[in-house]
């Protein structure tokens, strides 16, 4: 065999999640270029085959079809939202394809066909949750849950809610609260949490707000004078292309927790960034043309990309299965400064956690960081029934 | 001003007369043989690395359209011919999709993550029994009669008391877009039962077949191709009829028509129910396709779409609706592939070269073309 | 106690007995409400076949009709005269229901209140109307215009398994006959003059073959001649049915009229047949002019 | 240390620093500074403490440049960023160039706590009325939440009568709160009852549970008494603030849908035009607003804070523009097919949408609220209104004026109408309908990129900022009444002001479902919305 | 002042006008009579351009005006009472007033003879047009068409659904404007009229329209010798 290898990138273009997805395109347009350059795989150079399924879910899983069946790619990066995730899922295992997911999400699944290079909730969440309790993170007594109304908050804050009960945390002291998608008054809600505040124990905020609220809820927050050092916010879906949108000024040191930060130094790092830079200019990509920005998805995006090359190369193979089995145990020395490696059983990385605070240029200040990369659990241990739960991937 | 205020005599295209066996009916039995007959067998006896083997990417990509193509035809009926604006439409599709899913989740037994005979989102929502508005899930049977009952009722209520205050033109329009939003939002909740943001996925089984072999799918396929023939005759006999025509008298001049000494609140709640029946078939038929069914296609823009659909091929027509729904999907499908970074701005462009050159939609084009008589505008 | 005031609770009483008589109607209100009332049920015993009472109508304040009565015999043809916006309109809009009076009684024969009923129930009641600026369904045919007027079960399911009998086919081309139309039997009504439109909703209104047809200014645009023929046609009808007929066209109105009712300001200002109304000064004075 | 230790020794230390501060000659050394920069964060936060007792101006000075993130370490040296790019010396004052490496110290939460709370104890010293009462807010926030004995010569001092330089007497009202929340807890039942007194009238949440605290274990009758008062008084106060911030918030959510809702009531509304592009041209003018905004911080940074001022007539004619090719290119050709026009502007839509994708990327931009639109004005009962959602509802209501001035004071306004009633006959009498059209649709279109201007101060702005607008736009002026510019009005405070209401109670995703079903109901009631006209149809 | 010359029109394929001239004079009031549907309201369409023709010329003053736009037409000076009204339904009776002055320079006053001539009117100038009854609406759409003191005014039908006292004045006043206007300057005056004595007391020319063609012409006293009245009998 030669000729190129095909590989699909299924990330809206359009639509909604554009906003947060078109970037990953690049990113992994970027990686696929540098390892061409590089010599390619196999000695094959790859052939990216771009598709935009607009954001729109029934067209996620036409997509994956059509890339697996028409174009008969070798892998697929693609995928943000948990919802376009599942809808591809059932055409992967159909037709035994490859899927490389790079968002941080909330678990409870695994599947043979895909490899999760975000973080599960214990290697996001449950982190900084437990800085915000220490005394570094202000020692907060009281919590406030605020998301979106949709299964990831959902999920998120039950194993929360579960962790700060083992903490002794009083059912009293959390307050749970959502919003519906595209929600962009906060104001009701500030209100709520200030008066939740003015108990008189440290409060803090834990937001897994999504997309496009983020921008309102900050801009309130900071206009309403809820300063860092009075309420923490730690939200877990914030990075920095979220600030871009946002005047950080008023909102330095509220808390963002992720697997990478794009301020983090090292030489790995430096060099992402600045291959990032050189290529959103060549290939003059609006925004970050001016201004380059790095964070955890294109991370993950990243490293999914060469790691999937490593395996490729020590299966000799693109076979799905011998890719799979070649998968396991990979490691690959991250931008975020340390060597992460694909589980042996449970295709999720093992990948270190950063707490960061904003700083007033948008990017952020690492506060905390776990010592090294720590194993993921898609099966939450605080959710009842997962204790039974094998960490593997069971047979469709 | 108003958004039924509609004279451009799209409706005069109507076929008139009985035309079952007319000339152009041989159209019909083309498509007859194509759905049921030919393309099933490119499908599953043509060996899949023959020119002639149709892929199943294919045969879901035109099943799913061809639900889609329902969905515009039942808009049609009572946008096109009534002159009611529904921008709702997604909801009864979405509640037919629904009833079904239920149904296809409850199929999946206890081979879900869990192993629960729940499904994997209540498991891990920790939730310990059903609720009660699953109870009928498990029987096919009541799906089916569920899938027509639950959207035909909240239409026909909805319907009842929207006509009877005799609420009109853009402000129909608009509480249609309200209660398809507030569904939308209320689906969302995971409290409310159905999935959340997720909605159903990974469904393994239909009436204990699998749901992903070649077979299930050209069936399936087979079936929305016989639903939208059926759906077109039907629709074809009702605007054919003195009912259709009353129709677009109550579109054109609701006030003159009552002084005929018609009611014009049956008809229209008649034309209503049906289209929202319609719809929900559609959506029944979508979910196992596609394999996946999220509250998403409840959203206003979804039902826009279906409009959009509409208008493009043309409407006030049968087969616009049609044609449009195949013309806009499947140049989304393509477009997608071949431009997805700009493919939106090829999209835009189609819609407003449409409106400015095609007044009737595609198909007004294509009559104008071969010089079909009837369709003629008038100022 | 004084005479007007003997008079007026007679008044009241009348009206209440009225009341329990529709009282006992409208044991049936069921049946009329699935099942129009046959056109013969109107009780026309009394020798009145539309009666108004101290109808008054006011839109934002303003009082188009102020204490109108109205008194009309089957059979009969009454001309309603009067100024512009005098009110002749918006009486027929009364009739119809398409307005509702803020106080006052329409009966129609002396059981049935008309104000109980939504203008599809007075059109299947046997109460036809010709408006005053000709509206006809635009893109439908004439021939399609004429079909959905014409008499008949009205209900959605018989609509949908309609097909006109011969009877009615001949009826429907002796109509066409009968408005000139007979060319145009396949042109989207929108595309006709606005004197062929008014034909046309003449013609519409035969189809119907209500008891009762009220025409709002139906010569109005047209040809001296037509007008003649117009009242030739109104003149066959006389009898049969009941014609209430506003028009401005006093020499049309000559023609036809029984007796002439005079409208202004909302109210009667005088009745009679033509040539004494035509005399009075009060008409001459507001309406006719010299 | 503990935070409480670390915080009594503070306050201990500078009590006795008000008195000596003036007298004292600099000493700091370059350990000091140092230890503030380098360390662990316990020791950091001691070291500051310790720095800010130290009676030396040279230390309030690193301290300040650390809480604005100007100090530089390098191998044990520590500079202050100067303006000029070069450092001063911490230690020695020596102006010099800061080496490329050196790092900035990391602060954290809990250093910006401790830097703050000791900032505000000498800037309680300072003349500026301003540090005064920004000190004196930071003393009462930390003090309400934990109240601390180690303050209480601190306030007492700060309070004295004759103290120099004198007390602004806002920031005295605020730290005799403060000594309040410590005196609550006094062995003498007078000053008690005092405390509970002031805090009665605070007007502060915060304080509510110090009061009820002190109540359930207070033993003296008459001090129970004016605790009691005073809770009742606290929470009087609290509840009319609260009806007030519902209020005020229903007020500018509903001037928030007003004013997305304005363009749309002149190009549908009045035009017929169903404009499914509304939203993106508010797109366009946040979009405007953000060119703006970078010209300026690149040509005029000095005059950055007014660029607002000079976005709004580039919004509105950018728009304006786009509007009014909109209209020529396309929408003239579909007068009197109304329906025709939603496909035509939905595909605009989607053109403009990813024209802006294109052009400055799938991401939201940054648009800052100039210095005069940020922060809030606090009023008594925890209440703060933000400044830019006052002035945005100052601005609905002067576009709504003038808006309502153009459709009914001007001939175009009456032209417009007369052309969307009767188009033929508006042209025999002489209108020249096309440009009324033209010139029509690019006001409407310009007023939708004002909405733009005002958007970009409180939300996203990204190529979806539209879709998120023109559902609720079109709800707006449909509930109101289709060409009722007063029904427009009223529809939007009353969705602003009911959503907002039920929210409180519901939460946020009730509510608008909630929201929505009634506007289902209410339009049964009104089949043609709130301002219906009524009257005759041909 | 006007000249029509050979004016051809179609609606679709059906050819409605077939080659129309006439003439229409300063200080003279023209009749143009016909039966329904032989095409008076498409020739008065054609002339204010609302339906633009295909074949022949309009010359107005001297101008060539076919091929302007519709409004520019307004703005030379031709007032067009429509068949059927058209009153815009929603302005005020005043603003439909001042809309009818959208031709003449922002803030020319309305005429006051206007309100002399249709006392109603000035009751009524707050309430909306369309609320307005038919005659009502007849007067005012012919109020507006002289706000903005024409030089030649196009009446259709304008009797329709009047009362007899104010046809009368109606007739009285085309007189009196065709002689001095509404400011002593002679107006030229195109009356479409189907009822006939009115038309044969007011016209000093007449022209009678059959199946989109003139069939007979002449001064308004040969009426009855030319037997016109049969004409536009059936
Ligand atoms: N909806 C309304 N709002 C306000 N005034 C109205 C309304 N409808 C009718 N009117 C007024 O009521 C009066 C009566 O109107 P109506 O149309 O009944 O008159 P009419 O007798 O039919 O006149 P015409 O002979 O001119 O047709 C008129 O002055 C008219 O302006
Ligand atoms: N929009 C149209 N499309 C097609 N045909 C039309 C249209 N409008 C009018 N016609 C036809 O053109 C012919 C002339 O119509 P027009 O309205 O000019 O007649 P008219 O002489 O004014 O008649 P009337 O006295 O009834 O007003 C009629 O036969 C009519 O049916
Ligand atoms: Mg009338
Ligand atoms: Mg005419």
């Amino acid at each position: 065999q030669s000729g190129p290898i095909k590989v699909g990138i299924l990330h809206s273009l359009s639509g909604t999640m554009a906003i947060s997805e078109t970037v990953l395109k690049d990113i992994a347009l970027m990686t696929i270029e540098e390892i061409n350059a590089a010599g390619g795989v196999l000695g094959r150079k790859l052939e990216p085959v771009v598709v935009d399924p607009a954001s729109n879910w029934p067209l996620f899983a036409e997509k994956a079809r059509q890339l697996l069946t028409q174009d008969k790619v070798a892998a697929v990066f693609g995928c943000w939202t948990s919802v376009s995730r599942k809808s591809v899922l059932p055409v992967f295992e159909e037709l035994n394809g490859l899927l490389f997911y790079p968002v941080q999400y909330e678990g409870e699944e695994l599947s043979k066909n895909v490899f999760y290079t975000g973080a599960a909730p214990n290697q996001q969440a449950i982190p900084a949750v437990e800085y915000l309790m220490s005394k570094d993170g202000g020692s907060a007594k009281r919590f406030v849950l605020l998301g979106t109304d949709y299964v990831y908050p959902r999920t998120t804050n039950k194993i929360l809610r579960a962790f700060l009960k083992s903490k002794g945390i009083p059912e009293a002291d959390i307050m749970e609260e959502y919003t519906p998608f595209g929600h962009s008054d906060y104001q009701t809600i500030i209100a709520k949490i200030k008066q939740f505040a003015a108990a008189g124990k440290k409060t803090c905020v834990i937001s897994t707000i999504n997309g496009d609220s983020n921008v309102p809820f900050y801009k309130e927050l900071g206009n309403q004078g809820l300063k860092a050092t009075d309420v923490p916010v730690v939200a877990f879906s914030v990075g920095e292309e979220e600030l871009r949108g946002v005047d950080t000024k008023p909102l330095v040191g509220h808390l963002a927790a992720w697997n990478y930060f794009m301020s983090i130094k090292n030489p790995a790092n430096d060099a992402f960034i600045k291959k990032w830079a050189a290529y959103a200019k060549a290939k003059n990509i609006p925004g970050h043309k001016d201004k380059p920005l790095t964070n955890d998805p294109m991370e993950a995006t990243y490293i999914g990309i060469h790691m999937w090359k490593q395996a490729v190369e020590k299966a000799k193979s693109t076979a799905v299965d011998e890719v799979i089995a070649a998968m396991a145990g990979q490691t690959f020395d991250a931008p975020c400064g340390f060597k992460v490696k694909m589980d042996e059983r449970n295709h999720h990385l093992h990948k270190p956690v950063f707490i960061g605070e904003v700083r007033a240029d948008g990017q952020f200040n690492v506060v905390w960081k776990t010592k090294g990369p720590i194993r993921a659990q898609p099966w939450s241990p605080f959710i009842p029934g997962n204790e039974k739960k094998k960490d593997v991937p069971e047979k469709a | 001003m108003s958004i039924t205020a509609s004279t451009s005599g799209a409706g005069l295209a109507a076929a008139r007369g009985p035309r079952l066996l007319a000339p152009r009916a041989h159209a019909l039995w083309l498509a007859l043989i194509l759905v049921a007959g030919v393309a099933p067998l490119l499908n599953l006896a043509v060996p899949p690395d023959s020119v002639w083997h149709l892929s199943d990417h294919w045969i879901t990509l035109l099943g799913k359209i061809m639900c889609y193509a329902i969905c515009a035809l039942a808009l049609d009926l009572i946008w096109g011919y009534t002159g009611i604006l529904s921008l709702g439409h997604g909801l009864f599709f979405a509640l037919g999709g629904y009833v079904m899913g239920m149904y296809l989740m409850r199929q999946i037994g206890t081979d879900g993550h869990y192993g629960s005979e729940l499904p994997d989102f209540m498991v891990f929502l920790d939730w310990q029994a059903l609720p009660w508005h699953w109870a009928l899930s498990h029987s096919f049977a009541a799906t089916l009669v569920l899938i027509v009952l639950v959207p035909g009722l909240l239409a026909w209520v909805f319907g009842y008391f929207a006509f009877r205050a005799r609420i009109q033109g853009v402000y129909f329009s608009i509480i249609t877009q309200a209660l398809t939003f507030a569904a939308m939002l209320l689906f969302y909740r995971n409290e409310t039962g159905f999935g959340g943001n997720n909605g159903f996925t990974d469904f393994k089984r239909i009436l204990g077949y699998p749901i992903t072999t070649s077979q299930t799918r050209v069936a399936l396929f087979a079936l929305t191709g016989l639903a939208l023939i059926g759906c077109y005759l039907l629709a074809r006999w009702l605007t054919t009829s003195k009912f259709g025509r009353v129709l677009q008298a109550i579109r054109d001049a609701e006030g003159r028509v009552m002084f005929c000494g018609y009611d014009p609140l049956p008809y229209k709640l008649a034309i209503w129910t049906l289209s929202a029946v319609m719809c929900a078939v559609a959506g029944a038929l979508y979910v196992p396709q596609v394999g996946i069914i999220n509250p998403r296609e409840m959203s206003p823009a979804a039902s826009i779409e279906i409009a959009v659909w509409t208008a493009v091929g043309g409407r006030g027509t049968l087969v616009g609706p049609i044609v449009g729904a195949f013309a806009v999907n499947g140049a989304k499908s393509w477009l997608t592939v071949v431009a997805p970074e700009v493919w939106l701005y090829a999209l835009g462009a189609l819609f407003v070269a449409v409106t400015l050159w095609m007044p009737q939609g595609l198909v007004g084009l294509w009559r104008r073309w071969v010089g079909y008589r009837g369709g003629e505008r008038h100022e | 106690m004084t005479p007007d005031l003997l008079q007026s609770g007679s008044e009241r009483w009348r009206r209440a007995q009225q009341r329990t008589g529709q009282d006992g109607a409208r044991g049936d209100r069921a049946a009329v409400f699935s099942h129009p009332v046959q056109p013969g049920a109107i009780d026309t015993s009394h020798g009145r076949i539309l009666y108004l009472e101290d109808v008054q109508v006011s839109f934002d304040g303003y009082k188009a009709l102020k204490g109108l009565n109205l008194d009309i015999a089957p059979g009969e043809l009454r001309a309603i005269i009067g100024p512009n916006g005098a009110g002749k309109t918006t009486m027929l809009d009364v009739i119809t229901g398409r307005t509702r009076p803020d106080r006052g009684s329409v009966f129609l024969g002396s059981t049935i209140d008309l104000l109980r009923y939504r203008e599809p129930q007075i059109a299947a009641l046997g109460v036809g109307r010709k408006f005053q600026k000709p509206t006809v369904f635009e893109p439908l045919t004439v021939w399609e215009n004429l079909e959905l007027a014409l008499a008949g079960d009205k209900r959605v399911r018989a609509s949908l398994t309609f097909r006109p009998s011969a009877a009615q086919r001949q009826r429907l081309e002796a109509l066409l006959a009968l408005i000139h139309l007979e060319d145009a039997a396949q042109r989207p009504a929108g595309t006709l003059s606005h004197g062929q439109k008014q034909w046309l909703e003449i013609g519409m209104l035969l189809a119907q073959e209500p008891k009762v047809l009220l025409l709002d200014e139906p010569v109005a645009g047209m040809t001296d001649d037509e007008t003649e023929r117009t009242a030739q046609l109104l003149l066959k009808l006389k009898g049969r049915h009941t014609l209430v007929v506003v028009e401005h066209d006093m020499a049309f109105v000559r023609v036809i009229a029984d007796k002439v009712t005079v409208l202004c300001d909302g109210a009667v200002l005088t009745e009679g047949p033509f040539e004494q109304v035509a005399r009075d000064a009060r008409v001459i004075e507001v309406y006719l002019g010299r | 240390m503990t935070t409480r230790a670390s915080r009594q020794l503070v306050a201990a230390l500078l009590a006795g620093l008000l008195v000596l501060w003036p007298r004292l000659a600099p000493a700091l050394t370059g350990d000091q500074a140092l230890a503030v920069a380098e360390g662990t964060v316990a020791e950091r936060v001691q070291a500051i403490t310790q720095l800010a007792a130290a009676p030396d101006p040279a230390a309030a000075v690193l301290l300040r440049a650390l809480q604005d993130e100007r100090v530089r370490v390098h191998q044990g040296s520590v500079w202050i960023e100067r303006d000029d790019a070069r450092g001063q010396r911490a230690d020695s004052g020596a102006i010099e160039p800061i080496p490329p490496e050196a790092e900035a110290p990391l602060l954290n939460n809990r250093l910006r706590a401790a830097l703050a709370l000791a900032l505000a104890a000498l800037d309680l010293q300072e003349a500026d009325v301003a540090r005064q009462r920004a000190a004196a807010v930071t003393l009462r926030r930390a003090l309400l939440e934990e109240p601390d004995e180690a303050f209480a010569p601190l306030l007492r001092a700060a309070l004295a009568p004759q103290r120099q330089p004198a007390l602004d007497g806002h920031a005295a009202a605020l730290l005799a709160q403060a000594l309040a929340a410590v005196e609550l807890a006094d062995a003498d039942p007078v000053r008690r009852g005092a405390a509970a007194a002031v805090l009665g009238e605070s007007g502060e949440r915060q304080a509510l549970p110090l009061l009820q605290r002190q109540r359930a274990q207070e033993t003296d009758p008459a001090v129970v008494h004016a605790l009691r008062q005073a809770e009742q008084a606290l929470q009087r106060t609290l509840a009319l603030a609260e009806v007030g911030g519902t209020v005020f918030t229903g007020l500018s959510l509903g001037s928030i849908l007003l004013l997305a809702a304005l363009g749309l009531a002149i190009t549908y509304g009045l035009m017929g035009v169903i404009n499914m592009a509304h939203g993106e041209l508010i797109m366009v003018g946040a979009y405007a607003t953000y060119v703006v905004q970078q010209l300026f911080a690149r040509l005029w940074p000095q005059w950055f804070d007014w660029y607002v001022l000079a976005a709004l007539p580039v919004a509105f004619f950018a728009t304006a523009l786009v509007g009014a090719a909109i209209e020529r290119g396309v929408i003239r050709h579909l007068y009197g097919r109304p329906l025709e026009t939603l496909l035509a502007t939905w595909g605009l839509s989607l053109i403009l949408m990813q024209a802006v994708r294109s052009l400055f990327g799938a991401q939201n931009v940054t648009v800052e609220n100039p210095a005069w639109l940020s922060g809030a004005l606090a009023v008594p009962g925890g209440l703060v209104l933000p400044w830019n959602r006052i002035a945005i509802l100052v601005f609905a209501a002067a576009v709504l004026l003038a808006v309502a001035w153009v459709l009914a004071r001007t001939r175009l306004g009456l032209f417009v109408r007369g052309v969307t009633q009767n188009r033929p006959m508006a042209a025999c009498m002489g209108v020249p309908t096309g440009r009324v059209d033209a010139l029509a649709f690019a006001f409407g279109s310009g007023v939708a990129g004002l909405a733009g201007v005002a958007l970009s101060q409180i939300g996203n702005v990204g190529p979806d900022l539209g879709q998120s607008y023109i559902i609720d736009s079109f709800m707006v002026v449909v509930v109101g009444g289709v060409g009722q510019l007063a029904g427009t009005v009223l529809a939007a405070m009353g969705l602003g002001l009911l959503n907002k209401l039920l929210e409180g109670w519901a939460g946020a995703v009730l509510a608008k479902i909630a929201v929505l079903v009634l506007i289902v109901i209410f339009i049964q009631k009104r089949p043609q919305g709130l301002f219906a006209l009524k009257g005759r149809q041909a | 002042m006007l000249v029509i010359d050979d004016v051809h029109q179609y609606y679709g394929g059906s050819h409605i006008l077939r080659g129309i001239s006439l003439q229409a004079r300063a200080g003279e009031i023209t009749v143009v009579l016909g039966r329904n549907g032989v095409g008076k309201t498409t020739l008065l369409k054609s002339l204010m351009g609302l339906v633009p023709i295909r074949q022949g010329c309009i010359t107005f003053d001297g101008m060539e005006l076919a091929r302007r736009p519709v409004h520019e037409r307004a703005h030379r000076g031709i007032g067009y009472v429509p068949q059927g009204r058209e009153i815009f339904p929603r302005l005020t009776v005043r603003e439909n007033l001042l809309l009818g002055l959208a031709s003449r320079p922002a803030g020319t006053p309305l005429p006051p003879q206007l309100f002399e001539l249709f006392p109603v009117l000035a009751d009524m100038q707050g309430r909306r047009g369309g609320d307005l009854s038919g005659g009502q609406q007849q007067q005012l759409a012919i109020a507006r068409a002289l706000a903005a003191r024409p030089r030649l005014l196009v009446l259709d039908e304008p009797t329709e659904g009047i009362q007899p006292n104010i046809i009368q004045a109606i007739g009285r006043v085309l007189r009196q404007l065709a002689r001095q206007g509404l400011d002593g300057e002679p107006m030229a005056i195109l009356l479409v009229e189907q009822y006939y004595d009115f038309a044969r007391e007011l016209a000093d020319r007449y022209v009678v329209l059959e199946r989109g063609a003139v069939v007979a012409s002449g001064s308004g006293d040969e009426m009855d010798t030319q037997g016109v009245r049969a004409m536009v009998a059936l």
